[in-house]
């Protein structure tokens, strides 16, 4: 009997409290426009840097995979030293690939990419090129270190790889991630406030409504549930908005940029918007959650 | 039912609003409480609806000191208690039968209970016609009866009406008097401040007068006593 | 000063709350208006001081028909009119002594002054000690009383009280029921809505009696003529 | 005597509205924190648009001032012909710069350009690069008619410029530039909409006020002036605050960039930063006083 009337009182307070926030939502419209844009803004520039630092990662990791060693040997080794050469330099950890580059090979690819030039290699009288082994590693950020122990090896002759290019690469990508992530930090934390915020302000503009619902006995619940379902309300609605925007605008970028500017290579869209879309809408009612909690908090004392 | 001992309320601005007050208001009794403006009198009344907490003495009420009530304690005890308060404060954003219901959905009542109470309670102010109105639709004297449909609604068994009649004609002011000896008579303590000293003089109740924030006079059966 | 020909008001949601209200008020008379609550006496006032329009009808004021005024000369309507409102009107963001200083910053009064008139006009009223106070942290005699100062602070040519006592002790109505009195001595039109059948009684002035939106009687040195 | 009236009782009117103004920005001290963060947050991200821009458009140029069209010969062609060649080109309208590179210089310059691996070229028997022209146009879209007009001359072998490259560069600056220009209005617009909202919800809290203040006598401009000071007075410190984090953020990306990144140039602070702050600044006060404007009309009306 008790138990049944518990939850008659609590399924009637969770109408009340769903009905309230509806009702709330639906006289501070305007206002909600207000707060629901913010949220939006938020979180499509939210959605932007996520979709930015995906690309940029995306683009970098394009980069270091074509990022190679280049270990040119000695000229006039006989065919066992570099047999050897290969081996050891296979047996070193942290490798990817090795490819033997023998110096007839080298030409005929110089040539090819000459084209048209090609002319110039016609007359060589013999092939200035030497062997070489071609290296892919794993962990690009390891790539010095190896290039220098590939120095010691005895019949190496000079090793090169893309150092000066490939440091500053990695320095953008650095900064892009960093520049991202604080933008992405500052930006949560901003949408957080303003959804606090506002339901600060709808609870001011709604002050005295509250103390005359307190003076007729409601409880402190009563009156911060519509509140807190409000908030995860215009959280969500931004969310869901902002996704919608993002998507749309991903897929339009995608399309217009491979007509346009082909050479261009973005990650393609399937992937990467399911997770921005989890990660939007998940972020969405976080905020709404947490702004109206601090405020119900805050302002709804007894 | 309720005792004051000693009580003393001094505003946050320094202004002392009731000073050592001391009394008992038994259950089922009809009680006026009279005072110039500015007596103190709805400061009184704010103590025993806990609106504010007294500055020095305690406030029982039904033997609980509610100067130390939690805020879902002093939830509850709201919700025994009718207010007619002296400046309405109805919700602008409900309507009549909204703002009526609301004293009633608070205390958790089934939506069918509702619908039955609040046309019945309604008719008893006269005001079954405004059912559907908001408060700023109404004159001033049809707000002040929805607030006593509100105080009334859910049976209280403790009725404050701070100058319930202050915007009704003496014909409707009857009326109401008439509404609240009768729902005394079946057991409610009612505790009415008020300026109308006609109806102080005829009815002839307990009259507590207060001046300056002490008590003047407490009579059974007592009168106005205007000064003049 | 003032004719009614033949206005009716009927609210927005068909609540028909004057029909067909024909009168005349002259310059320097004394007015009250009686009638059960609901009968349409706010209403009548707030055609006068146009806070509304009549649906039928015109209200003239100095011979000009208000109902086809511009904004601007609407305004200048309201700065010649001293109102008291039933529900008070205070702006609860301003002190008592700012509330009351609007009312002659709008006129474009010096500061100098709005200085020397707050405090004057507070004495009147006796609420002096008050003059630093929010609304809010006033007992409703006590607001009611900033309300009356607000309206004879820039000496109107009508003043205009909805039930101006409805809060008040029977002795702080008698004393601003005197200062009503001394100031339509020296000229000043007085338009009073109340249910104080005391105060009717007991002054003689002309009286008319509304009920249901209709005029139901209009005597001079009349009496509030209970029902009971 | 009217008129020393009429001064006094404007000057009355115009302290009322400032007091009004700064009284309501005090009170409204969180609300208008949300406000002000929201204007910063649009001109911030208009100023980085506008500095996106800029930016591309200074890259783009310094590209597009890279490119040439390079006029090849015919082989074996007598002095006098090739500078008649020479003379022709330098009469065609629309060109910036032509430049003469005879086939020894051209070889010259291949060495230099392959650096460590000019080796290739030492065992050259014959030169077989041919003589040139290499000039520059004024007009990068005048660029493909150009090339094709030279084409026809005489004594010309072959005609080359960037084709592919360039014409993808350019569709790359188009975008961004469009991008940008919809980023700014779309800001902008958003910018007032918000304002709007934001005097509009100052004016709903204040309704009350505002009617009791009306019933009182007070003129429609008496009270709207206050709010229209305020869209202002916060649209400028929306406006400053933008601007200040804008110019320390270009200064502080510039430094670091410098010191690490220094092959990307980015147009130097002090020119591009007065403009920004002046366009923010008049930006800031146009999005108030237009937000406030679009409120105080649609909600005070009498
Ligand atoms: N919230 C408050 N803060 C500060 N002072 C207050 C507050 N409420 C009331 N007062 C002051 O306390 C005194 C008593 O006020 P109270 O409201 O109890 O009077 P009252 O007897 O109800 O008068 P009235 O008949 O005019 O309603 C008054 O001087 C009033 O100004
Ligand atoms: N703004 C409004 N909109 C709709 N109906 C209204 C409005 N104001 C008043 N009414 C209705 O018009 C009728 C007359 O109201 P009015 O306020 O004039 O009465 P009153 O004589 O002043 O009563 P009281 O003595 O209770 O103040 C009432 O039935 C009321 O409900
Ligand atoms: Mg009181
Ligand atoms: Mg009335």
């Amino acid at each position: 009997m008790k138990i049944a009337g518990c939850t008659t009182l609590l399924l009637n307070t969770m109408f009340y409290a769903c009905r309230e926030a509806a009702i709330s939502m639906v006289r501070n419209f305007w206002m909600n426009i207000v707060v629901v844009f913010v949220i939006i803004v938020s979180l499509v520039i939210l959605g932007g840097a996520i979709l930015v630092v995906l690309n940029a990662d995306y683009f970098a990791s394009s980069l270091e995979s074509d990022v190679e060693i280049s270990v040119f040997l000695k000229p006039d080794l006989d065919q066992n030293t570099v047999l050897e050469i290969g081996e050891r330099i296979k047996d070193t950890p942290g490798l990817l690939e090795v490819e033997y580059i023998s110096k007839e090979r080298a030409l005929e690819q110089m040539k090819a990419s000459f084209g048209e030039r090609a002319g110039i290699l016609k007359n060589l009288e013999q092939n200035p090129l030497p062997d070489a082994y071609r290296i892919k590693v794993k962990d690009v950020n390891q790539i010095a270190a190896l290039a220098q122990s590939f120095e010691k090896f005895p019949g190496v002759d000079k090793v090169r790889y893309g150092q000066g290019l490939l440091e500053q690469l990695l320095l953008v990508t650095y900064w892009v991630r960093l520049l991202s992530m604080a933008l992405v930090i500052a930006l949560g934390l901003a949408a957080v406030f303003l959804i606090a915020a506002t339901i600060r302000m709808s609870v001011l503009t709604r002050q005295n409504e509250i103390g005359i619902m307190k003076l007729m006995g409601a409880t402190n619940w009563y009156i911060r549930v519509p509140f807190f379902i409000e908030g995860v309300m215009l959280g969500l609605i931004g969310a869901i908005t902002a996704v919608a925007v993002v998507s749309w605008g991903y897929m339009e970028l995608l399309q217009r940029l491979e007509v346009a500017v082909p050479f261009i290579n973005l990650v393609p869209e399937t992937a990467v918007l399911t997770s921005v879309l989890v990660v939007l809408l998940g972020l969405g009612v976080l905020i709404g959650a947490t702004g109206s909690l601090i405020s119900i908090h805050r302002f709804l004392r007894v | 039912m309720i005792q004051f001992y000693n009580v003393s309320k001094i505003y946050k601005n320094k202004v002392p609003a009731l000073l050592d007050v001391t009394l008992r208001i038994k259950k089922g009794e009809f009680l006026f409480l009279v005072g110039p403006s500015g007596a103190g009198k709805s400061t009184l009344i704010k103590l025993i609806y806990r609106e504010e907490v007294p500055s020095r003495g305690q406030v029982m009420f039904n033997g609980k000191n509610i100067t130390r009530f939690s805020s879902g304690e002093v939830s509850r005890l709201r919700r025994k208690i009718g207010m007619v308060f002296q400046d309405f404060r109805l919700l602008p954003n409900k309507t009549v039968a909204e703002n009526i219901a609301f004293a009633l959905e608070v205390t958790g009542a089934s939506r069918e209970n509702i619908r039955q109470a609040v046309p019945l309670t309604l008719a008893k102010v006269g005001l079954a016609k405004k059912i559907d109105q908001y408060p700023a639709k109404l004159s001033g004297g049809e707000q002040q009866r929805v607030v006593i449909a509100r105080a009334i609604i859910n049976n209280p068994v403790l009725i404050i009406a701070d100058e319930p009649t202050g915007n009704l004609d003496p014909d409707t002011s009857g009326e109401i008097m008439k509404l609240f000896q009768n729902i005394n008579r079946s057991g409610t303590t009612i505790i009415m401040s008020t300026h109308a000293w006609d109806i102080v003089d005829r009815m002839k109740h307990r009259v507590i007068r207060l001046k300056n924030g002490k008590v003047e006079g407490d009579e059974d059966s007592g009168v106005y006593n205007l000064a003049t």
